[in-house]
């Protein structure tokens, strides 16, 4: 592919070197980019991919934007992406490990790291920290929310960005997406959903599926989580239920500290 | 004669996840090789103590991005054993389809995206795209179909949405399914395409004896649940299944170990053929035979035809699921859930082998302690010693270095190993 | 029976949708940027032609309206015409670079195709001023919609009395237009220009705007036969007008320029909505009788 | 008004005659927690699934006129030039059976807005052209207020108009093709009898009417509560969700963006519904944003609906169908809402 010079309204658009790095994740909003089979050529020339270890052995660390995967959890890490950090002119935190720690987490919750290794690997030692998104420790320039992430608009995140256009993601809640998908609200047959207190642009993805929101994108602009409080009950879910879906993907964390 | 060589490779490119090689060869004679994962460990079984059940299936498939639907499966199978829950035909129909949907998305992905570049003497899939395009665009039509089965029956090709313990959460419109079955059918070509490219490559010619484990088919090739078998003759229950693993822990891997009857043995594609070749659906018997593969062939480069062949029994596999589901009046969606004490255990064949999960339940039905075995977790040790071998072998036939390293990333690659996964 | 007829509103040369209406709904005329000027570090100055020339002839406006500029894939926003009425379909935009379609445009050369609809909303009444003393009251970007009836104003100067523009900045680096300034004495024009901070090339008033408003307001009776037209931001807003009411001017003879979120500048998205009150259709020129009507206006 | 009088069992007949058009109308989408149906507008394949005896639909049938989702135009890049083309995405005319006087009015009040004099919006005029509308009588639910509103009977903006008498239709026509339609199957000219029975059952509905706003100088309220607390209680539980948006027949806010295509040769425009109730509704470019407590937002939604529609046309945007306060997971309802707003406890 060459990298040929193409215009917008005039303006230059580059093809800027990309990168993909992974960290403590499961890999999939990497895999959720290849997934894109209809549209992944148009995808690739957007974008000149120089480092993706995943899909390819060449390898250059020379790039503009790097995509990050996944979680903060091992020194090591850390200096990995500093380095990253150091070189990426756009630091893309990708998924919700990324961007808020994502379920890795949720091992933090026993605040006990030592029971934590112990329970999985014994009495062997095992390198690992508290999971930190990746903005704990570097500057992030651009979220991309989700778990996984949607490569709709992944597409039209990394489009924009190389337009040189500016980002919004949406500030209302999953439910705008769902009602607009004219799914019955799962309260009404009688499943939990944080709907009402998530940001939205997944298109309202497991609503529609008919599995209430567990909250992976994180609080919309306003999260009114004592409501959502008094609706889980009045439809008779337990305080824990409501916990399990806010603590699973770290995104509620300031709340979550709120309400225990 | 090879006389000195030193091999390290970090963050071995084009698997899941990060692993390293390392071979040293002193005066022809093999000092070290090793196969080491240090992938961040996740502590996924410590996460779910203190969950309810309902948490699990959810968080699990947060294992792996490659097969989430498979851990999914699995976690809630584990489930419902543990509650004896018996999911209904329909419900286990639908399950495998979906089952089989993620296999033949995974082998592919590895097929075309991961191993081809090695045979094809490039370094990743991009330069095919201007190189070989139909090849590219081939596998782009039929990794998508498999994607969109994922979508219309799990809801999601990644992290499902409608796979739920007792079921589904809604089930798909029958449309739906019959044009994945015209779909199906139009990719046969395709799939002879796939197999005709890799009759033009040639695999190394390199064999260990190993022994392979697997689920157990009675009825049918397995995918999930039943016994388990090793072609070593050792035969389980699904609950025994830690007599099956024995994991133990290494100081060099952040990935467990296990062994059975010898100090390693395999799981994948090619264990499954191995232990259960007669029920293969005649046309994948057929490939195998074009392949020379029979049970049982100790030679781990052939894992990718065992890919490759599991590709074609899927597809036809599924051809006929379909046309079950569409037989049958759409009946209940999802039985309820009554949680109880106790055990329940799951095992599943995901593509890269034998996935297990397990669960101690309190009264409320949460868990009190988790323990997942993941396929490459088992078959670590087994790479690491058909390293050892690979080296031992390629070193007294006097390869150089570079085709050293090649055959060892390639060999690797060929486990299709899902590191990640692995230290869960 | 048959099937129901269908209605084909596409095909229909109808008012819903007329070619060469350039306000009908999703009709937008092409037009050319043939010049940018920048101003200061974010505002530019457009000079945007109508590619048609029929459409260019056709093409007026009242001082104080605007359009809406769209730059396809980029997005769409209204603008406040800057330039002379007389200039028709030959227009100036002047547009601080603050968001998405902003940034974008301020990157895209001359020759550029944009989108032009409109023009839309009320207007200055600067007929109905005639034979009236002027205050033209601009606070920061606010002098960009003073600019159009300036230019109507100078056209026809002696129609008119006494002319005041009181404009003020936060820096002098922020004033916009200081070329035109002599042009504009030139013609009889007092101009008082003001900065809340001054820096070392500034040597003219330092303050806020109120500071020269009080004074002209007790030079001279304002309740007889004066005309206010004030633009700025919500905050200047309220101390100019307040002190304006103070000054006898009656509410109906002070003009003011709301700036609202527009989608559509045709009074269907709501973004502009104020209780019922769409800012593009009833506005963006108020009076300011009807501004205190208006709950939250400012 | 040319009135007629069918059998009940002429219904499939009228079905299957309209049957050559494409049907929309309210069909049962499941049940919820307590085994009650629950309804909604939707395409309807066979006549069985026509349950024109529905209590309420979840969604009004805005998505058939305004639909969430819609792209206005879509553009072709060139070199230094570009292309819009425009497809106002209707294709068919499209038969509504069975719809409330509350949603037959809605429509009639976006009439007012979207089908004016200045800036027709084209978008909704080409659906609304092609819709052939039959309403149905209801029974009043416990949440549905139309009659404070003056909703409660549709006097235009439907072709027919069905009320049940037992065993017989009632038909109300105003359109000659529902009159051809009509003559396609058996009825008759309605007797003394029938039209006592159709005010019979007019009363009967009347005074099955549970749930009542009072309207009485609402205006003036609403303008003197302007800073009344009350607006701060309700817009504390407010989720900011725009779920009352979403399924109120009138609602028709919306915001625009545009999308350049992968290949960056082409673009579109894509219109989405809002909600005055979401955050940044008021939001201007550089920050400011002008309404961004809860409370002020679901006050002005109010307020446009009570106030300033009522001004503006002389009656009020809300049908009283109840919808929003059904959807609203945080129990916001305007018969409460506009309640505290007058000071009455309830
Ligand atoms: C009647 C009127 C006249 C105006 N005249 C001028 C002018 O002469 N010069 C100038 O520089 N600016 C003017 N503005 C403000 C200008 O419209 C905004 O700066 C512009 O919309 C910002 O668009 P953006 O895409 O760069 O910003 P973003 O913040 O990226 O906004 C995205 C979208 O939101 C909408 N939007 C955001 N802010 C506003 C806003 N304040 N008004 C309307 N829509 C908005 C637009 O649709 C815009 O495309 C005027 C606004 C109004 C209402
Ligand atoms: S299902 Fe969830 S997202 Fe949808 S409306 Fe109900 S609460 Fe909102
Ligand atoms: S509905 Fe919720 S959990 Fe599901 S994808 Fe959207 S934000 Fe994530
Ligand atoms: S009033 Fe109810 S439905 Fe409307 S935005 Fe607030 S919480 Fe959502």
């Amino acid at each position: 592919m060459s990298a040929d010079k193409r215009l917008y309204l005039g303006v230059p658009v580059e093809r800027p070197k990309a990168a993909f790095f992974d960290f403590t994740s499961c890999e999939g909003c990497q895999l959720q980019m290849l997934n894109n089979e209809a549209t992944l050529l148009d995808f690739l020339s957007l974008l000149d991919i120089v480092n993706f270890r995943e899909a390819m052995s060449e390898r250059s660390d020379d790039y503009e934007i790097a995509f990050v995967e996944g979680s903060i959890s091992r020194a090591d890490e850390v200096e990995r992406l500093k380095k990253i950090r150091a070189q990426a002119k756009i630091l893309v935190a990708v998924g919700s490990c990324a961007c808020f720690g994502g379920v890795n987490q949720l091992k933090n919750r026993f605040g006990d790291l030592d029971w934590v290794k112990r329970e999985v690997y014994g009495s062997n030692p095992v390198d690992s920290t508290e999971v930190r998104p990746v903005s704990a420790f570097v500057t992030v320039d651009l979220k991309i929310y989700g778990c996984p992430v949607k490569k709709e608009e992944v597409e039209v995140i990394v489009t924009n960005l190389v337009l040189g256009k500016s980002i919004v993601h949406p500030s209302y809640p999953v439910c705008m997406e769902c009602k607009a998908n004219h799914n019955i609200c799962l309260f009404d047959l009688g499943e939990p959903c944080l709907g009402p207190i998530t940001r939205a642009g997944c298109d309202s993805w497991c609503p529609s599926n008919r599995m209430g929101c567990w909250g992976c994108r994180g609080p919309a602009e306003v999260a009114n989580v004592e409501q959502l409080r008094e609706i889980m009950l009045k439809h008779g879910f337990s305080e824990e239920e409501m916990i399990d879906r806010l603590e699973c993907f770290g995104g509620f964390s300031t709340y979550l500290s709120e309400l225990k | 004669m090879k006389i000195s060589c030193d091999i390290k490779v970090d963050h071995l490119t084009r698997v899941e996840g990060h692993g390293n090689i390392r071979i040293k060869i002193r005066n022809g004679r093999v000092e070290q090789a090793r196969w080491d994962v240090v992938e961040t460990p996740r502590f996924f079984e410590a996460m779910l103590v203190g969950k309810k059940w309902n948490n699990a299936p959810w968080i699990c498939a947060r294992i792996c991005g490659i097969c989430s639907i498979g851990h999914t499966l699995a976690s809630i199978r584990a489930i419902e054993n543990g509650f004896g829950i018996k999911p209904s035909e329909q419900t286990s129909v639908l399950r495998l389809l979906l089952k089989h949907m993620e296999t033949l998305q995974s082998h592919l992905l590895h097929l075309y995206f991961l191993a081809a570049p090695d045979f094809l003497n490039v370094g990743s899939v991009m330069p095919l795209i201007e190189s070989h395009p139909e090849v590219v665009k081939r596998a782009a039509r039929l990794k998508q179909l498999a994607n969109d089965a994922c979508d219309v029956i799990g809801g999601r090709r990644l992290h499902p949405t409608r796979t739920v313990v007792g079921g589904f959460t809604m089930l798909p419109e029958k449309s739906q399914l019959s044009s994945l079955k015209k779909r199906m059918q139009a990719a046969v070509p395709d799939l002879t395409a796939t197999v005709e490219l890799f009759q033009t490559f040639t695999l190394p010619d390199f064999e260990r004896e190993t022994e392979f484990v697997s689920l157990k088919g009675d009825e049918r090739y397995p995918f999930i649940g039943g016994g388990l078998i090793s072609t070593d003759q050792v035969e389980m229950e699904e609950h025994d299944y830690l007599k099956m693993t024995n994991e133990f822990v290494v100081d060099h891997s952040t990935s467990k170990w296990s062994r059975l009857s010898r100090q390693s043995f395999a799981v994948g594609a090619l264990a499954r053929l191995n232990n259960n070749f007669s029920f293969l659906h005649p046309e994948a018997r057929e490939v195998a035979e074009g392949f020379s593969l029979a049970p049982v062939n100790n030679n781990p480069f052939m894992n990718n035809i065992a890919q490759l062949v599991e590709c074609v029994h899927v597809v036809m596999d599924s051809i006929s699921l379909i046309d079950n589901l569409l037989d049958r009046e759409w009946t209940e969606v999802r039985q309820p859930v009554c949680p109880r004490a106790g055990l329940g255990v799951g095992a599943l064949e995901v593509p890269r082998g034998i996935l297990y999960h397990a669960y101690e339940f309190d009264n409320a039905g949460r868990i009190i302690k988790a323990d997942c075995v993941i396929p490459t977790s088992q078959n670590n040790a087994n790479i690491h010693y058909d390293i050892f071998e690979l080296a031992q072998q390629s070193a007294s036939r006097g390869k150089s270095d570079g085709e050293i390293q090649h055959l060892a990333e390639m060999l690797v690659r060929a486990y299709d190993p899902c590191i990640s996964c692995s230290v869960h | 029976m048959d099937k129901l007829p269908f209605v084909d509103l596409m095909a229909e040369k109808n008012r819903y949708h007329r070619r060469g209406d350039l306000s009908a709904f999703e009709y937008t005329c092409q037009a050319e940027i043939t010049n940018v000027y920048s101003l200061t570090e974010t505002e530019k100055l457009y000079q945007i032609q109508l590619i048609d020339r029929e459409e260019r002839r056709r093409f007026t406006f009242k001082p104080g309206q605007f359009v809406m500029l769209e730059l396809p894939g980029i997005g769409e926003a209204p603008f406040s015409i800057s330039s002379s009425p007389a200039r028709h379909g030959n227009i100036e935009l002047c547009i601080r670079a603050v968001g998405n379609l902003t940034k974008f445009l301020a990157r895209v050369p001359r020759g550029t195709r944009v989108g032009i609809s409109g023009p839309f909303g009320t207007s200055f009444p600067v007929k109905e001023m005639r034979g009236s003393d002027v205050l033209l009251i601009g606070g920061g970007l606010g002098l960009i919609p003073l600019r159009a009836p300036i230019f109507a104003i100078l056209e026809n100067r002696s129609a008119y009395k006494d002319i005041d523009i009181i404009y003020g900045a936060r820096k002098s680096s922020e004033l916009l237009f200081t070329y035109q300034y002599d042009m504009w004495r030139q013609f009889d024009i007092n101009l008082d220009i003001i900065v809340e901070q001054a820096d070392e090339d500034w040597d003219g008033a330092e303050g806020l705007i109120t500071r020269i408003l009080e004074k002209r307001c007790a030079a001279s009776d304002l309740s007889k036969n004066t005309y206010a037209i004030v633009c700025g931001p919500p905050i200047m807003f309220r101390f100019v007008c307040d002190m304006l009411i103070k000054a006898h001017l009656p509410v109906r003879r002070i003009f003011v320029s709301l700036e609202r979120r527009m989608h559509c500048g045709r009074g269907k998205c709501c973004r502009c909505n104020i209780g019922s009150t769409y800012t593009c259709l009833e506005g963006p020129v108020f009076d300011y009788w009807s501004v205190m009507n208006l709950k939250e206006a400012i | 008004m040319i009135f007629r009088v069918f059998d009940k069992d002429q219904l499939q007949r009228l079905y299957d005659v309209l049957a050559v058009n494409h049907i929309v109308g309210p069909v049962c989408k499941g049940v919820n927690q307590n085994s009650a149906p629950l309804y909604d507008f939707d395409f309807v394949k066979t006549f069985s699934e026509l349950k024109l005896d529905y209590s309420s639909t979840i969604h009004s049938l805005k998505r058939f006129v305004l639909p969430p989702r819609e792209t206005l135009c879509t553009f072709e890049l060139g070199d230094d030039n570009w292309r819009k083309r425009l497809d106002f995405n209707v294709h068919e005319p499209i038969v509504f059976f069975g719809l409330h006087a509350c949603d037959i009015n809605g429509l009639n009040k976006l009439d007012k807005v979207l089908n004016s004099v200045v800036y027709p919006d084209p978008y909704y005029v080409a659906k609304r052209k092609n819709m052939f509308i039959i309403g149905v009588n209801c029974s009043p639910q416990p949440f549905c207020f139309c009659r404070s509103m003056g909703s409660d009977s549709a006097l235009h903006g439907f072709d027919m108009f069905f009320t049940s008498l037992g065993d017989e239709y009632f038909v109300e026509i105003l359109s000659a093709t529902a009159f051809e339609y009509i003559s396609a199957i058996k009825s008759r000219e309605p007797n003394e009898r029938d039209h006592a029975r159709f005010k019979e059952a007019s009363e009967e509905k009347i005074n099955n009417f549970t749930c009542h706003v009072d309207t009485t100088d609402l205006t003036k309220i609403l303008d003197l509560e302007f800073q009344a607390e009350v607006w701060k209680t309700w817009g504390e539980r407010c989720l900011s969700c725009g779920t009352c948006a979403s399924v109120c027949p009138t609602c028709y806010c919306y915001g625009i963006h545009e999308n350049v295509n992968l290949d960056l040769q082409g673009a579109e425009k894509i219109k989405q519904l809002y909600s005055c109730n979401l955050i940044d509704f008021a939001q201007v470019a550089g920050g400011h944003n002008f309404r961004p407590e809860s409370h002020v937002r679901l006050k002005y939604r109010y307020y446009h609906k009570h106030r300033g529609f009522v001004e503006a046309f002389e009656e009020s945007l809300c049908v009283g169908c109840g919808r929003c306060g059904e959807s609203c997971l945080a129990g916001i309802t305007v018969p409460e809402v506009i309640a505290s707003v007058r000071g009455l406890e309830r």
